[in-house]
């Protein structure tokens, strides 16, 4: 398996032998910048198309075809035209929050996205709180939205906004306690050490039914978190018009259309991450030959895999459902996830205890 | 115990009723789609014969249409789609009646509601509706047509009708 | 009907009683209300579902005819009449705290004639904006568009309504403010995905409760009724397909039975199942849409296109043999525009069994699921006596537990002859209605199956008079359409245009349940409710 | 680009209708003359638009069905980019006026036109948006959408036929890759 870090410790001391401290660490930090950024911007492009491609093939048609050999250019249309469209000065709006707002989303996922690891030593930061890194910047987006839909002086926007507000609030609390279940099991809140516990079995297969049952509700969770349908109320098209982001035209809507499937994104990369050995290959204990065989497979691919595998359950689930009520919406939370997640998290403690994990 | 038991039944229901669901959709995404590509399949689209796209006068090889210039067509459109203009012509021998001929017939695309009402009451069977419908233009104006093409002439009752 | 006779005369002895098509009754202003309560409270007559009423213009008096009947039994019919001289400030009393259908029906006269109905409570404009001058159906209205030039400038709407109400110095005029002071009011519509046109919604919530819903219609109203008036009744049928042009057959084909009846025409047999085959098609297809939309409505969005594609077949039939697919000008006076496609049969016979494996599908993808189950079951209830009090009818009605289909009730067409079910459900909710489309269609098919290899030989239609006038006198003709009961009120003064011409819109009565039902319910449920309803726009506004 | 240059996969140039129109108005366009690094930016940008048109979901009668049909399956307006149909007019690009526009609709109209953001495209679907159709002579339907709001594209049909839409649209294609970033059509914003 190729590790990474060899390149970027060759360049980090490539550039130690010719320059000062100060100037090392500003060069880093801006290719480390640039780097993220081209890659949030293509990965979001790849996922535009990618979902319009699913969903159609959901819905019996066949997509974008026309742009491009099999339309592979579409989300590339879309980008130029929305980069060069009318950004509408609105009267009556806080003019501070409603033009933050976007930047604010946008900033949340990114920041997010940092802490990733895509492959073996690439990595932005290893925190050693990554898990709790990853919780607490994800849920900022949500006050992105709450500057939205308040400074809109919009009422579907407004609607939209306190909506999501009340479904974040209440799905976090799900996101966290599944997520604290895999720390049990794994002992640690770091990125990489965890993918490291995880090169025998992945913590799915180590951890029994717990570890399934917390993996599908963290998928039930972060998908809610991400305002996607069935759980797309902030923005319910039918109810709402565009909820949240009705009043925002070209390039700041964008962002919030980017943020979107960025979000999605994230938190398939979380669950590959803590649920299914992030870049780790499959491996099957006692079978070398096969091991090995895996592990010819470049830990990008699986990461990337493993992602889009998450994603495509994500929008399947996304294609097929209606949406929920706001109050059906929490009663899911509160009535069935979360009690769920708290016996659950019981079991994982003392399957810890008794050492029943391979 | 009770309330215990029907709390996992209907979690499992649920879960149930989901996935039917998913199956269903999952069946769709691998089955062949339905989609037909228009503009691609132009050669082989199937328009029926009987589709209203457009009102046609059909003309023969010598220029000549069976329009008498009655006027039925415009009494019986419900919203004035239809005008005709008529001329006077004298006639070629001195002593006959001037004869009333078709001068201009025209027709609004951008009005028309495809009702069927004048091709049902042409007595001369001179307009048709025709099953093209690739019609769409930038200005309004042009869409106002003069269905009798330039020097045309009335068709002769002897001939026989083509 | 004696006993109805009797009952009249007694509550009203000066009134005048003609035997016509139906049993007319035609009552002095003052004696209206005493009328109209006996008849609907009195066990022998029961008139408790107001069909329609129309206000026409008599040229010296303006008068307003009440269509009824009673769920008892659908067959039991009334009209009764009443008239105002006053042409400069006509006043009648109002009949909305009887019928509820009134309360649209009545506003809707107002805003065409200029009546003012005493004590109804929300005397607005009902299709028209409050700037209007003149009233369209009055024969005096000045049509020209230098009176009412289009006026682009968006006018803030106005919170208040006004009403009459008998004081004791006369007639008294009122505002009555429509929301509270510190109302929350959501506007949806009139451009919203969820009000399947454009509808206007002013909603005031409470959160996400609803309070109160005002509903304005008029954005699409065309003023076919005042267009029908100038024109010949083969050109008057071109509108019909574009009221509710989801059921364009079926309302064709009322009005092509109205004036078949009128002017003495007989139909072949071969029209008549020509016709049932078709009403029967575009069901399905209306359905079908409204399945799909619902769907869509509740967000999911897959289902919405599966709908659509499955209708496609139905469009594929119907271009083929009509040359239209959605607008199809098909039926005309006498018969149908041409005869079936060759291929028609062999189409329809193969589209059964498929359609039948596609409710399959929808069954097991949306009726099932418990997020939709949780979204419909105990939704909008409408209870039987409301659906009686507004008219509803169709499969909204029938959800309700109201037996209203007139296929059964009153055959007309080949109905006669086959044998379907009526789908009665009692629930009253989102789901009885969903539930109730999904097997209409089902009856649909099965109906389908019976005529397609029965249809008779003869003509497809039979020649008529070019120029067709109906006699003197007044015709009304009710079908089932796809969304309820349409129905087709001529008046006829011996020409070959209609003196008045009205349409009995199944949607107008659906969208004025909608305040009473919606009120405590969520703004999502706003959306599943009006799905489950079903209404088309332009077929209210006409 | 010259008119003659614009490509649609599936019908050749000289298959479409009203080419002389496009001609008039690519000379009115350059009689404001080019740079050759707009131009190749022109070409990218219009690239760009014309193949991410979002239309507005508004409809207000039959055509709106037909519409919809477009948007449905069989024949998926996605495959040119128009898929997604925005609710918020802010984000829209195009408005197909797909039905009759009454009197009280027509400041309705007109508002949802101001609230797009530039550049919108308008598309008049139907005999009702052309000139009032079936409607003309009613005492309240406008006789046609151009007089509130500039139309690029009219569709006619009643309804059209969804194949005719789509080309309707590839029409409104056209007409977007003749078009100069810089100076924009001045007629336009005038009315």
């Amino acid at each position: 398996m190729f590790d990474f870090s060899i390149v970027t410790t060759w360049v980090d001391q490539f550039l130690r032998t010719y320059l000062p401290e100060f100037w090392v660490l500003a060069i880093e930090f801006v290719v480390v910048g640039v780097v993220m950024l081209a890659l949030y911007a293509v990965i979001a492009l790849v996922l535009i198309y990618f979902e319009r491609k699913i969903c159609a093939f959901f819905q019996c048609r066949l997509g974008p075809n026309r742009v491009g050999p099999y339309g592979i250019f579409q989300s590339i249309a879309d980008m130029l035209k929305m980069l060069i469209k009318e950004i509408i000065p609105i009267n009556h709006t806080d003019k501070l929050l409603f033009y933050l707002a976007p930047f604010f989303v946008v900033v949340a996922s990114f920041l997010t996205f940092g802490a990733i690891p895509f492959g073996n030593g690439l990595q932005a930061f290893d925190f050693n709180i990554g898990v709790f890194y990853l919780l607490a910047v994800s849920s900022l987006g949500v006050i992105g939205i709450l500057m939205a839909g308040w400074a809109s002086n919009n009422k579907y926007s407004m609607i939209g906004a306190m909506r999501s507000g009340a479904q974040l609030v209440s799905y976090e609390l799900s996101a966290g306690l599944s997520l604290l279940t895999m720390v049990v099991l794994s002992g640690d809140l770091q990125l990489s050490t965890i993918i490291e516990k995880q090169s025998d079995t992945w913590f799915i297969f180590q951890g029994h039914l717990p570890a399934v049952v917390a993996f599908v509700i963290y998928l039930i969770a972060g998908h809610a978190e991400t305002n996607r349908g069935p759980f797309d109320l902030p923005e319910a098209e039918s109810e709402l018009t565009a909820g949240y982001h009705t009043e925002y035209s070209g390039l700041q809507f964008g962002m919030f259309y980017l943020a979107e499937y960025l979000n999605m994104f994230i938190i398939a990369s979380i669950a590959t991450t803590v649920f299914l050995g992030g870049w780790m290959p499959f491996h099957i204990g006692g079978l070398d030959g096969f091991n090995q065989v895996m592990d010819y497979i470049p830990s990008v691919v699986w990461f990337f895999g493993k992602a889009f595998a998450l994603m495509f359950l994500s929008l399947w689930v996304r294609w097929t459902f209606p949406r929920l009520r706001i109050d059906q919406l929490l009663h899911l939370e509160w009535k069935y996830l979360l009690p769920i997640n708290m016996v659950n998290l019981l079991i994982m403690v003392g399957i810890v205890l008794l050492g029943w994990y391979f | 115990m009770k309330s215990i038991y029907t709390y996992i039944k209907s979690v499992l229901n649920g879960i149930k009723s989901l996935l039917t669901g998913m199956s269903v959709t999952i069946r769709e995404f691998f089955t062949k789609k339905v989609t037909e590509q228009y503009p691609e399949n132009r050669a082989t689209l199937y328009v029926p014969e009987r589709y209203r796209g457009v009102l046609v006068m059909p003309h023969d090889e010598n220029n000549e249409h069976a329009c008498t210039a009655c006027g039925i067509c415009e009494m019986n459109c419900p919203n004035g789609t239809i005008k005709v203009l008529s001329k006077m012509i004298e006639p070629e021998e001195p002593g006959g009646k001037p004869k009333k001929v078709l001068d201009k017939h025209l027709y609004d695309l951008g009005m028309c509601t495809f009702c069927n009402l004048c091709v049902i009451s042409c007595p001369s069977n001179a307009i048709i509706f025709e099953n093209s419908f690739e019609h769409s233009l930038y200005t309004r104006e042009k869409l106002k047509q003069q269905l009798n093409k330039e020097g045309s002439k009335l068709r002769e009752k002897k001939k026989p009708q083509a | 009907m004696e006993a109805i006779k009797q009952l009249i005369l007694a509550t009203a002895p000066e009134a005048v009683l003609e035997e016509k098509a139906h049993l007319t009754v035609t009552v002095a202003p003052d004696d209206l209300r005493a009328l109209a309560t006996a008849l609907k409270n009195d066990p022998a007559s029961r008139f408790d579902f107001l069909i329609q009423l129309t206000g026409v213009d008599e040229g010296e008096n303006f008068s307003v005819i009440y269509f009824m009947t009673s769920t008892d039994d659908m067959t039991r019919q009334l009209v009764v009449k009443t008239y105002t001289t006053d042409r400069e400030n006509p006043v009648l009393p109002t009949v909305s705290d009887i019928w509820g259908t009134a309360l649209l029906n009545e506003r809707e006269v107002f805003g065409f004639l200029g009546i003012r109905f005493i004590g109804h409570p929300d005397m607005r404009h009902l299709f028209l904006t409050e700037r209007w001058k003149g009233y369209p159906l009055r024969k005096d209205y000045d049509a020209s568009r230098e009176a009412n030039p289009v006026d682009v400038t968006s006018y803030p709407m106005s919170d208040h309504s006004e009403t009459w109400v008998k004081g004791k110095d006369g007639i008294q005029h009122e505002k009555i403010q429509l929301f509270e002071e510190d109302d929350y009011v959501l506007n949806i519509g009139p451009q919203h995905p969820a009000t399947h046109g454009v509808l206007h919604f002013r909603t005031a919530l409470d959160g996400e409760i609803i309070k109160k819903i005002d509903v304005n219609c008029g954005y699409i109203h065309r003023g076919i009724e005042k267009l029908s008036e100038g024109l010949t009744y083969p050109q008057i049928l071109h509108f019909t397909d574009r009221l509710d042009y989801l059921s364009a057959h079926i309302n064709r084909h009322a009005l092509c039975i109205c004036v078949e009846k009128a002017a003495g025409i007989e139909v072949t047999d071969r029209t008549e199942v020509i016709r049932t085959i078709m009403d029967e098609l575009t069901r399905i297809t209306s359905h079908l849409l409204s399945w799909a939309t619902m769907c869509m409505d509740m967000g999911a969005l897959t289902a919405f296109i599966y709908g659509m594609r499955d209708r496609e077949k139905i469009m594929d039939i119907f271009e083929e043999t009509t040359g239209g697919r959605l607008i199809q000008n098909y039926n005309v006076i006498g018969g149908v525009m041409a005869d079936l496609h060759p291929d028609f049969q062999r189409k329809v016979k193969a589209f059964i069994p498929y359609m039948r494996e596609k409710l399959k599908e929808y069954h097991q993808l949306y009726t099932g699921n418990v997020i939709a189950v949780n979204r419909m079951i105990g939704v909008g209830v409408l209870s039987k006596e409301t659906a009686i009090s507004y008219a509803v009818s169709g499969p909204v009605g029938r959800a309700s537990g109201l037996s209203c289909d007139l296929r059964k009730i009153m055959p007309y067409s080949a109905y006669g002859k086959v044998e379907f079910k009526e789908i009665v459900r009692h629930e009253g909710d989102c789901m009885a209605r969903y539930l109730n489309r999904l097997d209409e269609i089902e009856e649909s098919l099965h109906i389908l199956e019976q005529l397609i290899d029965a249809i008779p030989e003869g003509e497809y239609c039979v020649k008529t008079k070019p120029i067709i006038r109906l006699p003197e006198g007044e015709y009304f003709q009710r079908v089932e359409a796809a969304r309820g009961e349409f129905g087709v009120y001529i008046q006829s003064r011996g020409d070959k245009t209609p003196w008045r011409l009205k349409f009995r819109s199944p949607s107008m009565a659906l969208v004025s349940v909608m305040d009473t039902i919606c009120r405590g319910a969520k703004v999502a449920d706003l959306v599943t409710i009006g799905g489950s309803m079903d209404y088309v726009i332009p077929d209210i506004d006409r | 680009m010259e008119v003659k240059d614009i490509k649609i996969k599936g019908i050749p140039h000289e298959e479409f209708n009203d080419n002389e129109y496009l001609e008039k108005y690519v000379e009115e366009l350059r009689a404001n003359g080019v740079g050759i690094v707009t131009g190749v930016l022109d070409d990218m940008i219009n690239w760009g638009r014309s193949n991410s048109m979002w239309p507005l979901t508004f409809a207000t009668s039959c055509c709106g069905i037909e519409f919809m049909s477009v948007g449905a399956a069989r024949f998926d307006f996605a495959r040119f980019g128009f898929e997604v149909t925005r609710n918020s007019p802010r984000q829209a690009d195009v408005i197909v006026v797909a039905g009759t526009i009454v009197d009280k609709m027509a400041p309705i109209l007109k508002r949802l036109y101001d609230q797009m953001a530039e550049p919108k495209y308008v598309i008049a679907m139907g005999s009702c948006a052309i000139s009032g159709g079936p409607f003309c002579n009613s005492y309240c339907v406008v006789n046609g959408v151009d007089k509130i709001i500039p139309v690029d594209v009219f569709v006619p049909g009643c309804p059209p036929k969804p194949e005719a839409l789509l080309y309707g649209m590839m029409q409104l294609q056209r007409k977007v890759k003749v078009e100069r970033f810089m100076f924009k059509d001045k007629k336009k914003q005038d009315k």
